[in-house]
């Protein structure tokens, strides 16, 4: 995404369109998310040490576990803003797109712990996917909010995506306990949940721990950065919905006649 | 409205109830579709054993295929001369709607499960406990709640727009996946296939229970929104 | 208070279309207004909007002295509506539909039989599936669960169509005594004769915008 | 030769109901015959069974010489009815459906541009689907669809109702120069003024028989 | 008619296949739910080896349920908006619409086959030599004309008089049964399932096209009478 400076143009269509998505602010924050990645990736394969049962191939979990994460956060932020909008306190737009661009960029970081996690599989358990619980429901998670962002592409009025994707939204949120408890549930053969819960049972050490903490503060850097960008591309996405729209009633009046 | 929420969704259930009665479409169309289903898995399967340990599987995927045939023909009723739209202007609650809709669906799956349980235990030799009757009751009952909520929610959603069908088991297939696997595990359970204890399946149906009740209460408040577009 | 319906530059969408393109209208209580044009100018499409069924993209349309983008729900029990479809259940008798209709709308058994009587599917017909039902008995289902809603806007898409003359002229009865009790009519109809000497006043339709005419 | 529809007796039954009761009735080529009667008299099952969709109980119904009992087949290839429904595929376009039909009765291409030309669907209306187009516009695909099937005998279930001024006078320009080239049309209506204007001749339906008139 | 029996079947097909291209109920619905029925199997049954087993009557199993849906859409269309009537009026040869929506409705299945085929391949890793392949096809090729036609032929029914539908299932599923266990077997031989030889399946294919050529017969005489009640 390039950054060619104009003002802001958070807000209703209708605004001067900007020549790119880019500010200072979202510049600065755009080389801070590059900074941390490339710090977590000197801890990560470098500084890290091996794990004593996985060998190198526990570097993964700096991508795979972050990812996941990540993806858990730009999902309930979707769910709030939607909520938001939903409550009819603000009825503004910018809950919903802000809702669309985050379950956009989650869906992509799903993506990577899929890909990442099944990498990983390969490496640790002989096969790039099983029919585990917590495989599976991640799975179902992704298409869930494919499903989500196909709503959000039906057509109509930007209202009627909001409010359409909006209850979807709330509906898909659901799905996140049933992927964080299905090791419990399902007796899976995936990692229980031990970081997030601070069990004993897997014992990372105080590197370890630092290199996914600062995976986990950089992934969300580049979430946080993607998001806006993607906030402000939907916002022009609208506006040129908008004249599409205006071109349109002009057809629909000629024929009757009235300019 | 005049009308509170629960006598308003009983009108819509007998209503449901009546267009069932009437049409049979459960009945001559899908029961024995169902049957035959069960019939011929105990043909293909016969000589390995292998029939109890999937018999709660199958029960459970036909009832999955009847609730996606009984939900839009559910839905087609309403849209096949715009009572749909008849109905949303009328200003009948949605959540009444919603409630009235599920029932019936709900109503109608567990004649049918009822049905292919008796199957399997005609045709496939499932033997059962008391705890395991009482305990197949319970799932099914717990998990035809749930079912009903999330097929009228998202058949709601698929009654609008023609584009928007295609979205159907793309919505409902994640959602209803996790059920359909909890039911089967507790069904597994109140059969005994494969050594499963009756005890297994309790957390199943807790998994189950609260999956009926979330989407009760959501669907209530959401299902106005989602058919008035 | 006394303005039904006001639509002020209303645009509404389908798809990507815009079958309302900034339509204004104005209707006071007791009116019977007959929306005249070709073949999709977009009444069927104002009538939806009145009745909140088709969502205001643009503008604004404020409806028995509400906002139909907020108040929605109020506005709808307050309004009936018969559109190109009948709104009946195919597989259920004339009886059975106009009682459900009845019944949504608090109506007693009473008046449900009134309104049957009234639109004549009384009788023989009570009893007969809808989807046996001609064409025409089916309108007048359709018509008779209207009668039972009392609503105070009566929004109407082609409502003689189908109907005989006897039909015809009961239906306007009915419409003419609703509107002296202080409902309003609003209806889209292509026979100019009929709608003439029905309407208080008329309006052309076209390419989604209305052209007031008197 | 001269008669094309010829019932003695018909009685049809739908269910248990003898929705035709013994229906007399004679049609001669280049007649254009409105059929008038109340709801539920058995005019469209009357042209049902012209077009050979209703069986014949009693009596005997000779369509273009020929017996509905035994040459139904052939009968149809030369008979277009246009029913209270359209024959539209919802889903697909307005310029694809009149070509399937048009197809379906062995026109060319430019016949059905003609067509659609005729009946005012062509240009923007031509891609757009079924269901999308309004009722008024819909009615015109299913006229075009059958004006290019240049039927010997034109069955009409109320073809006006939906139509606008100009389609109504469109359509009846159509079907006079239909009946001047030879062809036969009976047509349902329940307008009047308008059906007195185009009918050569008027009969009631009522009850499941035809009373004869002038 | 000036049109042949062939010419007017084509244009019927092109029609049908047209509407499913609009409306992508095949693509959108079908198909996905065809493959989480396979994903669920593979998920419950795992671990126990049993998946290889059932892997074939799972995919036929599938083509089934599709079978239905997709015959149900068929007709849909064409009495939603009085189409069929249309048909019958216009003197279209009954024969060329029965040929016609069959190889429409085959033409469906196959393209749903290949993708569930595909999936077992995949899924539940099964392997096939080169022999097996060839025998997937035709099992896949024969048993397919058979079920588009017995498929049609139901879908008629349906669509005809109302009462005679109650019938329906009764005199069908004993006729599509052996179909499907004739290829379940057939695609067992092909994917070697439980140890059974290529060369087993070749009975069961001859059994299939018997049926396809029955059936192709029955219905073309059979289709006028039957939607003309
Ligand atoms: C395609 C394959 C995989 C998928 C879809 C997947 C998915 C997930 C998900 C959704 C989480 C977040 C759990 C939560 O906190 O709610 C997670 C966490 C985790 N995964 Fe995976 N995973 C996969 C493979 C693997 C493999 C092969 C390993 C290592 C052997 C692994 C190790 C972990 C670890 C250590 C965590 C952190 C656990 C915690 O403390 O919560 N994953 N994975
Ligand atoms: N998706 C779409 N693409 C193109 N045009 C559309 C679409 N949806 C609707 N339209 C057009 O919008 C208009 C709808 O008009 P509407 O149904 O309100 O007309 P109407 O005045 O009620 O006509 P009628 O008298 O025929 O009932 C039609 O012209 C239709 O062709
Ligand atoms: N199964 C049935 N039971 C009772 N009555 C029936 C049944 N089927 C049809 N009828 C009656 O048969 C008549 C059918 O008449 P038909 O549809 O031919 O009327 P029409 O003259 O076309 O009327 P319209 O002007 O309303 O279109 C109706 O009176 C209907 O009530
Ligand atoms: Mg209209
Ligand atoms: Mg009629």
């Amino acid at each position: 995404m390039n950054t060619v400076n104009t003002q802001n143009t958070d807000g209703d269509a209708g605004a001067p369109t900007p020549a790119g998505t880019g500010t200072p602010a979202t510049r600065a924050l755009g080389i801070v998310a590059l900074l941390l990645m490339v710090a977590t990736a000197l801890f990560g394969l470098v500084f890290s040490a091996d794990d004593i049962v996985q060998g190198s191939s526990v570097r993964i979990m700096y991508v795979h576990v972050p990812s996941i994460w990540v993806a858990y956060v730009a999902f309930v932020l979707t769910a709030v803003c939607s909520a938001v909008y939903l409550s009819g306190s603000s009825r503004s737009l910018s809950w919903d797109r802000v809702a669309g661009a985050s379950a956009e960029i989650g869906v992509l970081f799903v993506a990577v712990s899929l890909v990442t996690g099944s990498l990983w599989g390969r490496l640790s358990w002989g096969t790039y996917w099983v029919w585990d619980a917590r495989l599976t429901s991640t799975a179902f998670l992704f298409v869930t909010y494919v499903g989500y962002l196909a709503v959000r592409r039906l057509g109509g009025t930007h209202r009627q995506r909001a409010r359409r994707s909006s209850v979807l939204a709330l509906l898909a949120i659901l799905e996140i306990p049933l992927v964080h408890f299905s090791v419990r549930l399902w007796r899976s053969l995936h990692q229980e949940a031990s970081v997030a819960t601070g069990g004993t049972d897997v014992e990372l050490d105080g590197l370890m721990l630092f290199s996914l903490f600062l995976g986990v503060v950089s992934f969300t850097a580049v979430f946080v950065w993607l998001v806006l960008h993607r906030h402000r591309t939907i916002v022009l996405e609208d506006t040129m919905a908008d004249r599409g729209l205006d071109e349109a009633i002009d057809r629909r009046r000629a024929e009757a006649g009235v300019a | 409205m005049t009308l509170g929420v629960t006598a308003t969704a009983r009108i819509v259930a007998g209503k449901d109830l009546a267009v069932e009665a009437r049409s049979r479409v459960l009945t001559n169309q899908v029961a024995p579709f169902a049957a035959i289903v069960m019939v011929m898995f105990a043909f293909a399967l016969d000589n390995d054993g292998i029939l109890l340990r999937v018999a709660p599987g199958l029960v459970w995927l036909a009832v999955l295929f009847s609730l996606l045939v009984v939900v839009q023909r559910s839905f087609a009723v309403e849209t096949a001369d715009g009572a749909l739209d008849a109905l949303r202007v009328a200003g009948v609650d949605p959540a009444a709607i919603f409630l009235g809709k599920s029932v019936a669906l709900m109503v109608q799956l567990l004649v049918l499960e009822a049905l292919l349980a008796g199957l399997a235990v005609v045709l496939y030799g499932v033997t059962m406990g008391g705890a395991g009757f009482v305990q197949l009751c319970a799932t099914m009952l717990v998990a035809t709640v749930g079912l009903g909520f999330v097929g009228t929610l998202y058949g709601g959603l698929a009654a609008g727009a023609r584009g928007r069908e295609t979205l159907l088991p793309l919505l409902l297939l994640p959602v209803v996946a996790p059920v359909l696997i909890g039911a089967t595990r507790a069904t597994e359970a109140a059969f005994g296939s494969g050594g499963a204890e009756v005890s297994e399946g309790l957390p199943w149906l807790a998994l189950l229970a609260a999956f009926a009740v979330i989407f009760g209460a959501v669907g209530s408040l959401a299902f106005g929104p989602l058919i008035d577009e | 208070m006394d303005r039904v319906v006001e639509l002020e530059g209303v645009v509404a969408v389908v798809g990507r279309f815009p079958v309302l393109a900034g339509a204004h209208l104005s209707v006071e209580r007791g009116e019977i207004l007959v929306l005249q044009g070709p073949n999709g100018a977009g009444k069927t499409s104002l009538l939806r909007v009145c009745a909140g069924l088709l969502p205001v993209e643009r503008g604004t349309a404020r409806v028995l002295g509400m906002d139909v983008r907020t108040e929605r729900e109020r506005i709808r029990t307050r309004v009936g509506l018969l559109g190109h479809g009948n709104g009946l259940y195919l597989e259920l008798s004339a009886a059975r539909n106009i009682a459900f209709w009845g019944a949504m709308a608090g109506a007693s058994r009473a008046e449900v039989d009134r309104a049957m009587e009234m639109m004549g599917v009384s009788g023989r017909l009570a009893d007969v599936p809808a989807a046996r039902l001609s064409a025409g008995q089916r309108r007048r289902c359709a018509l008779a669960s209207l009668v039972v809603r009392r609503a105070e806007l009566w929004l109407l898409d082609e409502p003689h169509a189908g109907l005989d003359a006897t039909g015809r002229d009961e239906l306007d009865t009915v419409l003419r005594s609703a509107a002296a009790a202080g409902a309003t009519v609003v209806l889209a109809s292509h026979e100019r004769e009929r709608a003439a000497g029905l309407a208080t006043r008329t309006v052309t339709v076209d390419g989604g915008l209305v052209k007031e005419e008197s």
